[in-house]
């Protein structure tokens, strides 16, 4: 008998969640003892929201607002791994008008998604840059005006959005925040702690077989996006080719020597001191990697 | 005093506050319509015979004094059925047939029209609009329009009649033959009819008695009775006796 | 008739030339470098992508639909309790405008959060249609001649009797514009729950998906596919209006000056029922939180919003950024209106003077009520920059429809006879419009300021949202990122309670100007 | 024929296909009425009057014929400002005050109200609506109102009248009085009038003319001068001649 589970992704269904769909196709989760619902994400979902209303027993998130809800809110979530060891997003720009440092945004003009102003603000400073001499704009995922010139970068996954160039005729050029010192995980595994509590065995066996999973999804990341075309990326408006970048541009940052969703003290302390620059006062007691170690 | 199923007012008096004037439209005005009489109201424009009549009707609320008819409140009378009204202005409904607007009373009280059709059909036979039953009101001429009203009016063979210059845009054989057939619906319902006109003769050939109104204030001067039997031929208009009454009641009306 | 058949084929002759200006400057790449897809791409596209299409149109279909039949009928019913019933009409005037004003990029993951399955989608769909054909209703009944009105009453109609006969039927058109304009909405309303919602199939969902691939073509399509399904409902209602138009115009002018209204007379009263109708809104949403069971740190009590603004260590914090977001959206909202308005006010005169190319230009005005702007905005921002212009832009794209159609309405349905007068002494079109059609269709004026009003606020914070990065548009957005739920319900509080403020203002000035002109207000 | 500034009708046509019925509402219609004459129509209700009026207008289109007003299209000669009407429905603007409904036509034709103000305050006191200036159309009894827009027919002193049964809505005594006054107006003006009434003695006293309809089709049967001398004395109402000339117009107009 398998017991039920509820995960919340953080987009909408593209290879960032190929290792889950790998899993589900192959029974992974089901050989887990797990009977596990895969929600969707996109723009305007907030997985922290679904798992506070009970909708979720798990979503991937980004650490920054998770653990500024924490801290802020009083939210009782725990994090109990990480998909991405380093966090994907980052500065994208025309290679004929190319950014290639934090430096490089002086007199630029910036597109960022709101949520993520005082990262690249933290990221600006920690590189010595005033944020004030870059030109911040809205970012509503829509790469258009990055092509079309109007903005000269734009935050966004450094996995996917250069290919998205490339077809729209241009060559892109990005580099990471995290490379710049902004140094955070992503699509961090969240839970409440009472899920935690009550349902710990099931979140163990969820980390395991999706550690299956991915390992297996990454090994050849070629093989695993066109499976998926006519059922989890279905009717998405995204093409298989995007699919199989993203998959190749991802698995260097997910890789780890402790294995997949490893959360290492080292990586717990750059994740944390990183956010504390932004004035996210973290601490190592909100990750529980207790579940890691039970693999 | 009056019988108490005809029209009663007592002591109405009616000020409008307008925007431009204060007007006392009516002062004390007594009338009696007992029941199965023929009343007219003349004077000249403006003197408040359409807001007498709307103020039995219910329509307008009286500063002073009491109306009843047919012994109750004006619009608990409405609601038993007995009231039958043509307004000065035809106030059809635009969007019905002739046909659909002379059936607007009998829906109102709950009367099914499909079976009631030969009495929609003969009323409009009755103002002359045969042929016109499926045109709209802004299909009609001005006159045309009027009559669907007055054909709304007596639709229902009202117990208590009210008509506000009802034939004021006929030509005058038409106005004749409805003065005719006026006076025949209202002897054989046995109603009770309040007419406002400005034809002195019209008046003086339907009524029993002529109410008289001088303006500012609006009220009555005096009330004529009127010795013709019933029922009265046309031919009555040319009678000398008649023009007599008719004489009389101008210079009531226009001396004081 | 001989002149509409001609309209009709000039009307489809406007259409086509601007179709092939578009393609022109589509294939030239003149509009913003070349983000403005030429209708053949946008088509070819289409096909391309046409084994997506089906279920997502499927599951937008259904749920706006469903929204659209839902909320029309709440919506008339509603209409018809507050046109017989003045006090319900102010007692519920709060929550109306609520209904309208919420911002759906607020509720939308809220819904999403507490209804499950299709719930939110249809909710959003029927909140969205709401208010609208409620409006049309009340200005419909209202504004039913007295005339007509009093012959029923002669008779001992009822109320009720009254209202079927007359004022219902009088209101017909008015509600057929409220539908018209309910359709579009309604499609926008399932889509924009899409994007909070996480479901996998429909065109907000698709359109999600195809937004971060630099595609407009796709776009184009997505929203047109969306406009199709709008314009038709559109149309449907459109047809049916004028059909029923001609029959309802007075065909004698109405001069009948209304009963004063009797206003709830004692001092006491009136303060009663102006803190129950302030109360009321307070009260429900309280009553609707602790029913859905939503957890504390998401769904927030009036209470929780005053303990967050005014009582909590953080109060002056979350105070001083939401005043500074306030100073920066307000002004531009009270130039946003008058623009919305005064554009919808030219078009509405546009159908008068020059009915062609006014239905020429309705296909464009659909796309603008049912492309979201999501995706419209990229292609804006390259236009127009950053800048204020873009913020008028949106604003007018999000206010103007509704107050266009209600204003066209009201200017059909004056009478021919008055619109006479100033044509026999020799009277230029436009005396006709200043001399008679405009007054004549006063009340509907005021009733489509009351539309634009609440509308405004939420273009600008679009506007923010989406490119100018200022404002509490920008600071909604980037609390839902922090789950800051406190500032984010402050805000949506805030913006429908500044709603309301200017609403009531527009009703005042509404009731003082219709009563010195002897005309019936619907408010 | 005419001289080229009064108004002619040569072989007007016109059908109207209503919802519930098509009607031959004019046929073949000529009439010209020279400059400076007083042209009246007379007819049974619905032969076609207003409809004679409005296409003289250039308010409705004819099917077949030709419409000149003062040697021009309708609605170029009301362009110039020559033109005054009264419609048989009073069309009053419900928004505007007496006082700003009798300056419309002054607006229209882009004259300042505000210099002519001594000219509409004549023309309110002419109708008998001193003391009403600032009411509202709905504020007035319904002849209150037709006398307002008598009074915006005139305020121009326009050299063509139209004037569709203005006075229907009024008492004998003010009847006669706006006819006396109209004919003064006329007069003075020197302008060519039509004027569409019930009234054969009224058409008859104001008239050059008097043009007899019948219909079904809508059509002109007989056009009867009236020899009597300008100006008219109300006294002629009482003259045996008049009555005679009444009479002969009366048996056209009923027997055919
Ligand atoms: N808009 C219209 N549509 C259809 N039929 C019309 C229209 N206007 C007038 N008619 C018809 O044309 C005929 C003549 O109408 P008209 O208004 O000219 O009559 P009239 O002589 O002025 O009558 P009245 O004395 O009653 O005002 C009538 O039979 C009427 O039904
Ligand atoms: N709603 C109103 N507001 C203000 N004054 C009004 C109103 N209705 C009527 N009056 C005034 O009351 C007086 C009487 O009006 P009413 O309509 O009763 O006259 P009437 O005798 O019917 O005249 P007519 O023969 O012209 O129809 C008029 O002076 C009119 O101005
Ligand atoms: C391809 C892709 N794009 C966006 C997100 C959602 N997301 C996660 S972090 C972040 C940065 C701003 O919040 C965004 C947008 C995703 N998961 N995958
Ligand atoms: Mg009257
Ligand atoms: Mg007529």
């Amino acid at each position: 008998a398998t017991s039920p589970l509820t995960m919340q992704a953080a987009w909408i269904n593209d290879a960032e969640f190929a290792g889950y769909f790998l899993g589900l196709d192959r029974g992974y989760f089901t050989d887990a003892g797990l009977d596990l619902e895969y929600l969707s994400g996109g723009p305007d979902v907030i997985p922290e929201s679904t798992i506070i209303a009970g909708r979720a027993d798990l979503a991937l998130t980004t650490p920054d607002t998770t653990i500024k809800a924490i801290t802020e809110q009083g939210a009782p979530f725990k994090i109990i791994g990480a998909q991405y060891q380093k966090n994907p997003i980052g500065i994208v720009s025309l290679a004929k008008n190319p950014i290639n440092e934090p430096k490089d945004l002086i007199g630029k003009t910036l597109a960022v998604p709101p949520v993520n102003v005082i990262s690249v603000e933290a990221m600006l400073k920690m590189n010595g840059i005033d944020p004030s001499q870059v030109n911040i704009v809205p970012y509503a995922y829509d790469p258009t005006p990055l092509v079309k010139g109007e903005i000269d970068a734009s935050l966004d996954f450094t996995t996917n959005v250069p290919f998205t160039i490339k077809q729209a005729g241009e060559d892109a050029t990005s580099f990471l925040l995290y490379d710049f010192g902004y140094t955070i995980y992503n699509d961090t595994v969240v839970v409440t702690e009472q899920v935690l509590a009550e349902k710990r065995d099931l979140l163990v066996a969820w980390l395991a077989a999706s550690r299956k999973a991915w390992a297996e999804n990454l090994a050849d990341p070629s093989v695993w996006p066109p499976k998926f075309a006519e059922t989890h990326f279905a009717g998405t408006g995204r093409s298989i080719e995007n699919e199989l970048y993203f998959n190749a541009a991802q698995k260097p940052l997910m890789e780890s020597a402790e294995g997949y969703f490893a959360l290492t003290g080292d990586g717990i302390e750059k994740c944390l001191s990183a956010l504390g620059e932004v004035g996210i006062v973290g601490s190592a007691d909100m990750f529980d990697t207790s579940l890691l170690a039970e693999i | 005093m009056t019988q108490p199923d005809g029209i009663t007012l007592s002591g109405v008096s009616k000020t409008f506050t307008g925007r431009g004037k204060v007007v006392e439209a009516l002062r004390d005005v007594t009338l009696s319509c007992p029941a199965g009489s023929f009343t007219s109201i003349i004077g000249p424009s403006g003197c408040g015979k359409s807001t007498v009549m709307r103020i039995a009707l219910g329509l307008e609320t009286a500063n002073s004094g009491a109306v009843r008819i047919a012994g109750e409140a004006p619009l608990d009378a409405a609601k038993d059925g007995v009231t039958g009204v043509a307004f000065q202005d035809a106030a059809l409904l635009p969007w019905r047939s002739v046909k659909r607007n002379v059936e607007v009373p009998l829906e109102v009280l709950g009367r099914k029209p499909a079976r009631e059709r030969d009495q929609v059909q003969a009323m409009i036979e009755l103002v002359g609009l045969s042929g016109y039953e499926n045109s709209l009101p802004g299909e009609l001429s001005g006159g045309m329009r009027q009559r669907v009203a007055i054909a709304r009016a007596l639709v229902t063979h009202p117990q208590v009649l009210f008509m506000d210059e009802p034939f004021g845009a006929l030509d005058q054989i038409l106005r004749r033959q409805m003065n005719v057939e006026l006076q025949r619906i209202w002897a054989d319902t046995g109603s009770t009819a309040l007419l406002v006109t400005h034809g002195i003769d019209e008046a003086v050939f339907l009524s029993d008695r002529v109410v008289v109104m001088h303006a500012d204030p609006g009220r009555i001067v005096d009330i004529v009775d009127v010795p013709f039997d019933r029922p009265r031929d046309p031919s009555l208009f040319s009678d000398l006796v008649f023009h007599e009454v008719c004489d009389n009641i101008a210079e009531v009306l226009h001396g004081g | 008739m001989a002149g509409e058949g001609a309209g009709r084929h000039a009307g489809l002759r406007n259409a086509v030339i601007l179709l092939l200006v578009w393609e022109l400057v589509g294939q030239l790449g003149i509009v913003a470098g070349g983000a403005l897809p030429p209708p053949s791409d946008i088509l070819i596209r289409l096909w391309q992508d046409r084994a997506d299409y089906p279920r997502h149109i499927g599951a937008t279909l259904w749920a706006s639909a469903l929204g659209f039949v839902i909320g029309n009928v709440v919506a008339i019913a509603g209409g018809i309790l507050f046109a017989m019933s003045p006090l319900m009409l102010r007692l519920f005037r709060g929550i109306n405008i609520a209904a309208f004003a919420l911002p759906p990029i607020a509720i939308a993951p809220i819904l999403a959060l507490t209804l499950s399955g299709m719930a939110p989608r249809i909710t959003l769909a029927a909140l969205g249609v709401y208010f609208v054909t409620m409006t049309a209703t009340v200005i419909g009944i209202s504004q039913a001649d007295s005339r007509a009105q009093d012959v029923i009453r002669a008779y001992g109609g009822t109320r009720w009797k009254v209202l079927r006969l007359v004022q219902l039927r009088s209101a017909v058109p008015s509600i057929l514009a409220g539908l018209r304009v309910a359709a579009p909405n309604a499609v926008l309303g399932a889509i924009l729950a899409e994007f909070g919602g996480g479901g996998r199939w429909g065109l907000g969902t698709y359109l999600l998906g195809s937004l971060g691939r630099a595609e407009p073509d796709r776009l184009w399509g997505i929203g047109l596919v969306a406009t199709v399904i709008a314009g038709l409902s559109y149309a449907g209602f459109a047809v049916l209006s004028h059909r029923m138009l001609g029959a309802t115009k007075a065909v004698t002018l109405n001069t009948a000056v209304p009963a004063g209204q009797p206003r709830p007379g004692h001092v006491a009263e009136r303060i009663a029922v102006a803190l129950v109708a302030i109360t009321l809104p307070f009260t429900i949403w309280w009553a609707l939180i602790r029913l859905s069971g939503a957890p504390a740190m998401i769904a927030k009590t009036p209470v929780d919003v005053f303990t967050y603004l005014f009582l909590s260590p953080a109060s002056s914090t979350a105070q001083a950024k939401l005043l500074a977001a306030l100073g920066q959206t307000l002004p531009i909202t009270f130039a946003g209106m008058a623009a919305g308005l005064g554009f919808a006010f030219l078009l509405a005169i546009g159908t008068k003077l020059s009915p062609r190319a006014t239905q020429a230009f309705m296909p464009i005005a659909l796309v603008t009520q049912t492309m979201p702007l999501v995706a419209l905005t990229p292609l804006l921002v390259l236009i127009l920059g950053r800048g204020t212009s873009l913020t008028l832009w949106i604003t007018i794209s999000v206010t103007f429809f509704p107050a266009f159609v209600t204003l066209a309405q009201g200017i059909s349905l004056v009478p021919r006879s008055a619109e006479e007068l100033p044509r026999v002494y020799g009277g230029s079109r436009w005396q006709e419009l200043r001399l008679v059609t405009i007054p004549a269709s006063l009340p509907y004026l005021f009733a489509a300021t009351r539309l634009t009003v609440p509308r405004a606020l939420l273009g600008v914070m679009i506007a923010e949202w989406l490119a100018t990065g200022r404002g509490i548009g920008n600071l909604l957005n980037q609390s839902r990122g922090y789950l800051d739920y406190g500032m984010i319900w402050s805000v949506a509080a805030v913006s429908v309670i500044l709603s309301v403020v200017f609403f009531q203002i527009v009703v005042v000035v509404e009731r003082r100007v219709l009563a010195r002109l002897g005309m019936t207000t619907s408010e």
